[in-house]
């Protein structure tokens, strides 16, 4: 954001970029959907940060929290269910100077975007990663997730999900190359967004699991949430996501948790007493491969001439 | 030198020919391969024409002297552009019995094919192996090969105490001698392929190369000149995986993003190799869903693109080339085609992909598909295509084969042109109100934006969308979209002219082909009309859309067919009524298009066509007038 | 209520009418679904023929007085079997004006509509809302359409605090009173639907219903009669998707592997529902890859199995088809098919993916395609398809799709036979020496061992193989192998009777069509001969192999349409040249197969075809005849 | 193995296996490949456990060792790149009474496969999993798997792997519902073996990672491994792999490592001095699919008719 710094002195950028020149219209999620708490935090840093809106490229998969990219005055791609992980590769590939945000869900991503997710951990290329977890199948109207909790009732189980809830925090903590991972929910407006600005200001893949009310399908799971002070465990730390002053009166239950320490990152995930939600692990020396795609941009065509005359020379007769 | 070989051409009586098929076939890792390579640059470089094709076999590393272990490779050398493998070989050069058998399987061998074998097996120390030869011989000699034994093995070891890591350089030098290639271009060949391994194996490999010149000078009976079409202009001899590499850069593709997969591996290959000359990025993707999602989002990006595969990636790769329809996304897409359906026979070449690519996203989804018919097209058709995805908007598919792939041949050096490449995106700001897919009516085309360009903001979605792409469910535009982009082709066909007839544009047969088949075809057409048959061809390079005129062209010939490598129910099978016969996948299309009743020769054996069988189809088309015209 | 029936009655002319369409259009969330279904269901047991289909918001929960929020449901009701949705509505009631936006687009009215309307909105605080209004009961009046304003919100209100969830009860009470429905049937009805919600719910909806039932006794000026037409023969009622539930569980189908996608999703729910009834296991797998992998798994092991989806489903699974087709795994593959290309339009309904279905794999993948025309159909399809997967081995498709999916109507109760259901595998000892693929010459056939059977152990492989399942890279069992399963559609094909004509066997035009179109064109065929046109019409269930005789038929007819949901290029179109025009999808497969200039009407709007459009092309094609007959 | 048992009693079942009963033909492997050495023992462990050949099927992808089904007497499937686990699966599903090995290749199943790979873990169906690690694609002759260490030169990276090698152990420990994780290495038969009969012998998605030789492409990875005698550290437990006494003079860096500890498990993976063989991780008690997957089966034709009569009542009218 703009305006006097502390010495007085003025910044005066070329644009000025208000929360309007991010704002794609009214978002068509269900009253009461935690998704749009989220668009409003990331138009907001957006703005905060006051990245041209041209620069930004929100993508996605399918599902509902995959239609974020409509919400926003950016440019977007909303491609195929799963696939959001490829295609945002790609994008940043040999565009370092665009800023890639992915909404993915935990159907999207865990489930039939689970290669990618895996490999996306292992290239970590620089972008944010929000996977909207509301324990379902939003879009196609309540059907089981990998999420989802056993037990829990379903349109295609009717009689309740038969198999453990993926655990996306120990999956991920588990691959090679991981180098962010943190953990919010989307009615703790603070908090998320705290964690998503943490997350942007990671260099590498910032993934952030949002625990999203699904008013409409799962609102017996998050409404326990919400209700009980207890249900959340704050992680804090001078790495981690920073805690606001805000918070104090209302989430009292805290533990100190240094993100470099993955083991003990490990441990809290595995916790059943209460959600821990900050950043569990971060290390942001983990080789990037979008420093590495870059090589040869921006060569001339001239060079590119000379250097496809050499080739061919090596099948000249 | 010169006195060797001077000396030995006035011993022996030469044979000039127009052109000679020889084969050099061995257990996998003795070199046959290097051999016959080196045959084949030396003869290119003497102003031959020239195709060479490898002969792979299944297993990475098959046991020694197996039936199904043959590795080896076929020369055919000509006084004239060579487009094809040919027919039956002339000459066979064989380092044991057994790996023959799968060539004579194939129809490689003819009576009269000369064999020139090493005997060290007729006295092995093992019987059986003894026993395996004799009776060999005996086979080979039932289907009319002339062999001449020698001892190949013996003569290499009085040079190298390994033959089987020489014998391929010797083999050359013979080759050298019985064909008067000139000896100290095969030096330098020999000199450029070792560089890696250094003077020592360099000099002993000259060694051989001359052991083998001289040894042949006197020991084989067989001296043939192919004289020199042209030895001036510049060319360069590669094969059509390595031109569809470097017309990939030519086109001035930035990211090329692939899964390995045979056939098509080897054009990534090539681009580990030489991509980074052009300042290109090459991506090893998880799976080809990835590959070509990373594809679709560096060309979403303003980076143009290329993904390569083959059959089971194209199928992979499916939904995702919907979107890239639907969402209009520039994208070139390589199909290094290979036997099928399913893994079927990965190394091995057929045409089977076409109505696969045509209609393999569901719903409608119209799209540019051209298939080269040489090498020198593998590495122009990239440029094409990439001109052509993004005037288009669209993904263009490039539909090549296993037998492109892995042929070798000379063709005119490329003087590559600034033009090929594409500009760097435009990052200007983006003209205001202009929505980002304004359809010209006429055309169906539509400007692009790209991130970074400052108004163009907007979202690229699957879903049926309006011009400025908002998701839009209701009837209009949702028929807008479709025939918008069905349009294009339509656009795209009218600058079309119509094909060039190869012959003369009316008679009693119409050979249509696409693809790799060119070469053979045009062969078999030529040899049909110089013996008076009223035979001509056609080749086509877009399938989709088709050149115009073809219903035109047909009502010229009183029969049309298709030569395609792949499947169709024979038109005399007793068990399949007409109504239910199932047609070639080029004849299909044509059937469709024209209502004229397009027959078709189809061959779905994992082999290239050879010259030999479309002129038997010919002829059995044609008998009447064969005699009638002789 | 004896009384009250017969007393309205009494006050009001009743107009008898052969059918009558009727909508409820709402906000989502105020239940005008629930009421449609009721009504059709009532109907249905009071032996009307009837089809209910909804009309679905793009979004989950699109907020209230919006246009793209239209939630609803059209009712067909008849004194005959009705097969689909009709053309424009009689009746309409709606709750707000603004839902009616959409409807007016898809042209669901016409002049002479009568539109009851809550007319709370007239009078509401806010002045916008109170303009909107105004605006939309001009505009819809400047369509001609008949509005009758009625107070329904505040009619509720008397017996509800909360309307909103009440109306729905109420409309069906009016609905009851003005169709003269028995509403004791009514009554019943709601304690169904309401039975998880307790007596209390029940009971408000009843009062509700009667409320409905009494007001419009006086307020709303109109009576219909819609005679039964058969009260008698047991029926269901349900939808295109629920009978596909069944019809697999009737199959004796054992495994269903599935990923959610719209429109197909609704088989899996009344699966997860219904298949413990028949001790039937549904997987929910990861992805639409490892749903058919699975499927594929399962039958390979002697579980009959099906997978059930849509387009981008299909698109995914084009892998696994291919390896299905290649190694001969029986399996029931269902494309439930949606908008295209791409994710398209999830909710509506296109037949767009026949090309993709036949054509998807790459290489030679004969494949049997079928596709039921009735709800009907939908539950005796599965029953036929596991049949034929496991008689001719390899997979079998069924092409359903939204519109049958979602629409609702009665149809004869099927008598389950103990036939229909796969036996238990077999786990005898499999006979000595027999070949897992000992193809038979004729059909193409061979039988299969399953794991367990002692002796049969063989390596299913999507690699080119011979009979005994052995990976053949050689030409000859290459060949073979793509001949016996091509063959075995002609066989399949020599065991299908020519389909029947509706409508006289020759004449000026025939309409040919597949899918859930059957009942639209044959409506719209009716139509046309009762006026003297000479026109009929053939209807395809095998897409492939086709039905046998078709050359035959279409040359009995001067003129041939397809009519298909799908897109063509319009023939009349100044931009597309007739050389690059694109059909239909079954009118391209018909020109290729019959080299008959077929020709295509195809409507792409996401819509079911109305017989009213289908009645237009024809009359546009025959004008001058349709005067001569007059 | 039969033969007379300790208290000289004679066991006497109805069919005798040999060996030769395994036997599909000579592997077409290169010389020197480690998966001919599998291959031997996978048949032996048949033998020994003398099941019956139909009971078998093994099932693999696309790769060198995905060849692995044509090399068994058995019943086999050799499908498609990648997608082993969800055939193995539907063919487990219903048909309890079938053994089921898994043959899979680094690239099979870290690349291609890794989705569903994730998920198999998750649904811990009852199956041997054996995933042959040559670092390399050896099929499709030398291009980078997940597994090829960076720097490697390969066909598609001339200049060396760009990113970090994934490591199986820990992605699969992180993964949800894991219940059984080894590894082995090809050219100790003995450790190899017993392995196998450890995985074979556990209720669940047994995976072992089979560290396998290909002379052919990545010779120099592992010449350094056999040549060094404490490249390898053999984890010994009362629940690991039981370390037979013919490896004490060879493997003689050892360390004790309970198998029910998946935190040590973590560390241990982690360590890079040595490459720790035997059981990392071992669950006996998660919940299985297969167990799931059964339900209804066997119903009769008629009990099916009866039950399809009742679900057609509810949509009588
Ligand atoms: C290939 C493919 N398969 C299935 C679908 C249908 N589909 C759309 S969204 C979705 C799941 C959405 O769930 P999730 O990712 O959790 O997102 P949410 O809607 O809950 O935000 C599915 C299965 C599809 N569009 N494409
Ligand atoms: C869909 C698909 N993509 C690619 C291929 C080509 N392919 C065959 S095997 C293989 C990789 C094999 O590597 P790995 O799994 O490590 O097995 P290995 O050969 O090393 O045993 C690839 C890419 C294929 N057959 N199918
Ligand atoms: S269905 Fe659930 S996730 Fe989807 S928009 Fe509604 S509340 Fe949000
Ligand atoms: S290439 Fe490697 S993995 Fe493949 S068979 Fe040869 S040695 Fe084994
Ligand atoms: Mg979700
Ligand atoms: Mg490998």
């Amino acid at each position: 954001m703009f305006g006097l710094k502390e010495d007085w002195s003025l910044k005066l950028p070329p644009r000025y970029f208000t929360l309007e020149d991010y704002d794609g219209g009214v978002a068509r999620w269900c009253p009461g959907c935690g998704d749009h708490g989220v668009l409003m935090s990331v138009r907001r840093i957006c703005r905060d940060e006051q990245i041209p809106p041209e620069k930004v490229v929100s993508v996605s998969g399918i599902g509902c929290s995959s239609r974020f990219p409509h919400y926003m005055k950016t440019y977007g791609f909303h491609g195929l269910h799963g696939r959001a992980l490829p295609v945002a590769e790609g994008i940043k590939a040999r565009r370092p100077d665009l800023d890639v945000w992915v909404t993915t869900g935990d159907g999207d991503n865990c489930s039939i975007g689970a290669g990618h997710w895996l490999h996306a951990v292992r290239y970590n290329m620089d972008m944010v990663v929000m996977m909207f977890d509301n324990n379902i199948y939003g879009l196609t109207k309540k059907q089981t997730s990998p999420t989802t909790q056993p037990g829990e009732r379903t349109n295609t189980h009717p009689r309740g999900a038969l198999l453990p809830a993926i655990d996306p925090i120990t999956t991920m903590l588990g691959m090679t190359n991981v180098s962010f991972v943190a953990q919010t929910v989307d009615w703790n407006p603070v908090h998320l967004h705290d964690t998503l600005v943490r997350a942007w200001k990671h260099p590498g893949f910032s993934f952030v699991r949002i625990l999203q009310r699904c008013p409409q399908y799962t609102a017996h799971v998050f409404s326990g949430l919400q209700d009980d002070p207890d249900a959340l465990l704050v992680m804090e730390h001078d790495n981690g996501v920073p805690v606001d002053k805000a918070l104090d009166r209302t989430l009292k239950n805290r533990t100190t948790h240094d993100p470099s320490d993955k083991m003990e990152a490990f441990a809290l995930a595995a916790r059943r007493d209460a959600i821990p939600i900050g950043l569990f692990f971060c290390d942001p020396d983990r080789p990037r491969y979008n420093e590495m795609t870059v090589e040869g941009m921006g060569m001339s065509v001239e060079d590119k001439l000379a250097g496809l005359e050499d080739q061919l020379d090596r099948f000249a007769i | 030198m010169r006195d060797a070989n001077s000396r030995q051409s006035q011993e022996m009586p030469r044979t000039t020919v127009h052109e000679h098929i020889v084969e050099i076939v061995s257990d996998s890792g003795e070199g046959a391969q290097k051999a016959g390579q080196a045959l084949g640059a030396i003869s290119a470089k003497m102003g031959n024409g020239v195709w060479t094709v490898e002969i792979i076999p299944a297993e990475i590393k098959p046991p020694a002297r197996s039936r199904e272990g043959a590795s080896g490779i076929r020369v055919r050398i000509g006084d004239h552009p060579i487009t094809n493998m040919g027919d039956e070989a002339d000459l066979v050069v064989a380092f044991n019995e057994q790996v023959l058998y799968g060539r004579l399987q194939n129809r490689a061998y003819r009576p009269g094919t000369v064999l020139l074998l090493d005997n060290r097996w007729a006295a092995d120390p093992d019987e059986n192996i003894r026993a395996m030869y004799a009776e060999a011989l005996e086979e080979f000699r039932s289907h009319g090969l002339e062999i001449i034994e020698l001892p190949l093995d013996e003569e290499c070891r009085k040079h190298t105490p390994n033959p089987r890591l020489g014998k391929n350089m010797f083999v050359l030098g013979m080759l050298c001698q019985i064909y008067n290639r000139d000896l100290e271009r095969a030096r330098q060949e020999i000199a450029t392929v070792f560089r890696r391994k250094g003077d020592k194996v360099i000099a002993l490999n000259h060694k051989l190369l001359q052991a083998g010149y001289d040894y042949a000078a006197t020991a084989v009976p067989l001296r043939f000149d192919i004289p020199c079409w042209d030895a001036d202009s510049p060319k360069v001899v590669m094969n059509g995986n390595q031109a569809t590499a470097l017309g990939i850069m030519a086109a001035g593709i930035e990211v090329v993003a692939m899964y390995p997969i045979t056939p098509a591996t080897s054009v990534s290959h090539q681009l580990g190799d030489s991509f980074p000359a052009t300042g290109g990025f090459l991506h090893q993707a998880e799976d080809e869903i990835a590959a070509i999602g990373f594809a679709i989002g560096a060309s979403y990006a303003g980076r143009t693109a290329a993904t390569v595969t083959s059959g089971p990636g194209m199928a992979l790769k499916t939904e995702f080339i919907g979107l890239a329809v639907m969402a209009e996304v520039p994208l070139v897409v390589i199909d290094v085609q290979r036997g099928g359906p399913s893994t079927g026979l990965p190394t091995k070449v057929e045409q089977g992909d076409l109505l696969g690519t045509l209609f393999g996203a569901m719903g409608d989804t119209p799209k540019i598909v051209i298939a080269p018919a040489t090498i020198e097209e593998c590495f122009h058709f990239p440029i094409l295509a990439r001109r052509l995805a993004e005037d288009f908007r669209g993904p263009v598919f490039i539909l090549s084969d296993a037998n492109l792939a892995t042929g070798v041949t000379a063709f005119p050096r490329p003087t590559p042109q600034a033009e090929w490449m594409a500009p760097p995106p435009d990052q200007s700001p983006w003209e205001e109100g202009l929505a980002p897919y304004a359809w010209d009516e006429a055309t169906g085309v539509s400007p692009r934006p790209i991130p970074g360009q400052k108004g163009g903001e907007y979202t690229l979605t699957g879903l049926a969308h309006n011009e400025r792409s908002k998701v839009a469910y209701a009837p209009e535009p949702n028929e807008h979209g479709l025939r918008m982009r069905s349009r294009k082709l339509a656009a795209l066909q009218r600058t079309l002219k119509p094909p060039v007839v190869n012959g003369d544009p009316e008679g009693d047969l119409l050979v249509v082909g696409w693809g790799s088949t060119l070469g053979a075809i045009e062969e078999a057409v030529g040899k049909a009309r110089s013996e008076g048959l009223r035979v001509s061809s056609l080749h086509l390079r877009f399938l989709s859309p088709m050149e115009p005129g073809l219903k035109e062209i047909f009502s010229r010939f009183k029969q049309v067919i298709t030569v395609e490598l792949n499947y169709s129910d024979p038109a005399d099978d007793p068990f399949v009524p007409a109504s239910a016969r199932r047609y070639g996948q080029l004849a299909f299309l044509l059937r469709a298009q024209t209502l004229v009743d397009v027959d078709c020769f189809t061959l779905n054996q994992g082999l290239p066509v050879a010259p030999g069988k479309v002129y038997a189809e010919i002829t059995r088309r044609l008998p009447t007038h064969a005699h009638a015209a002789r």
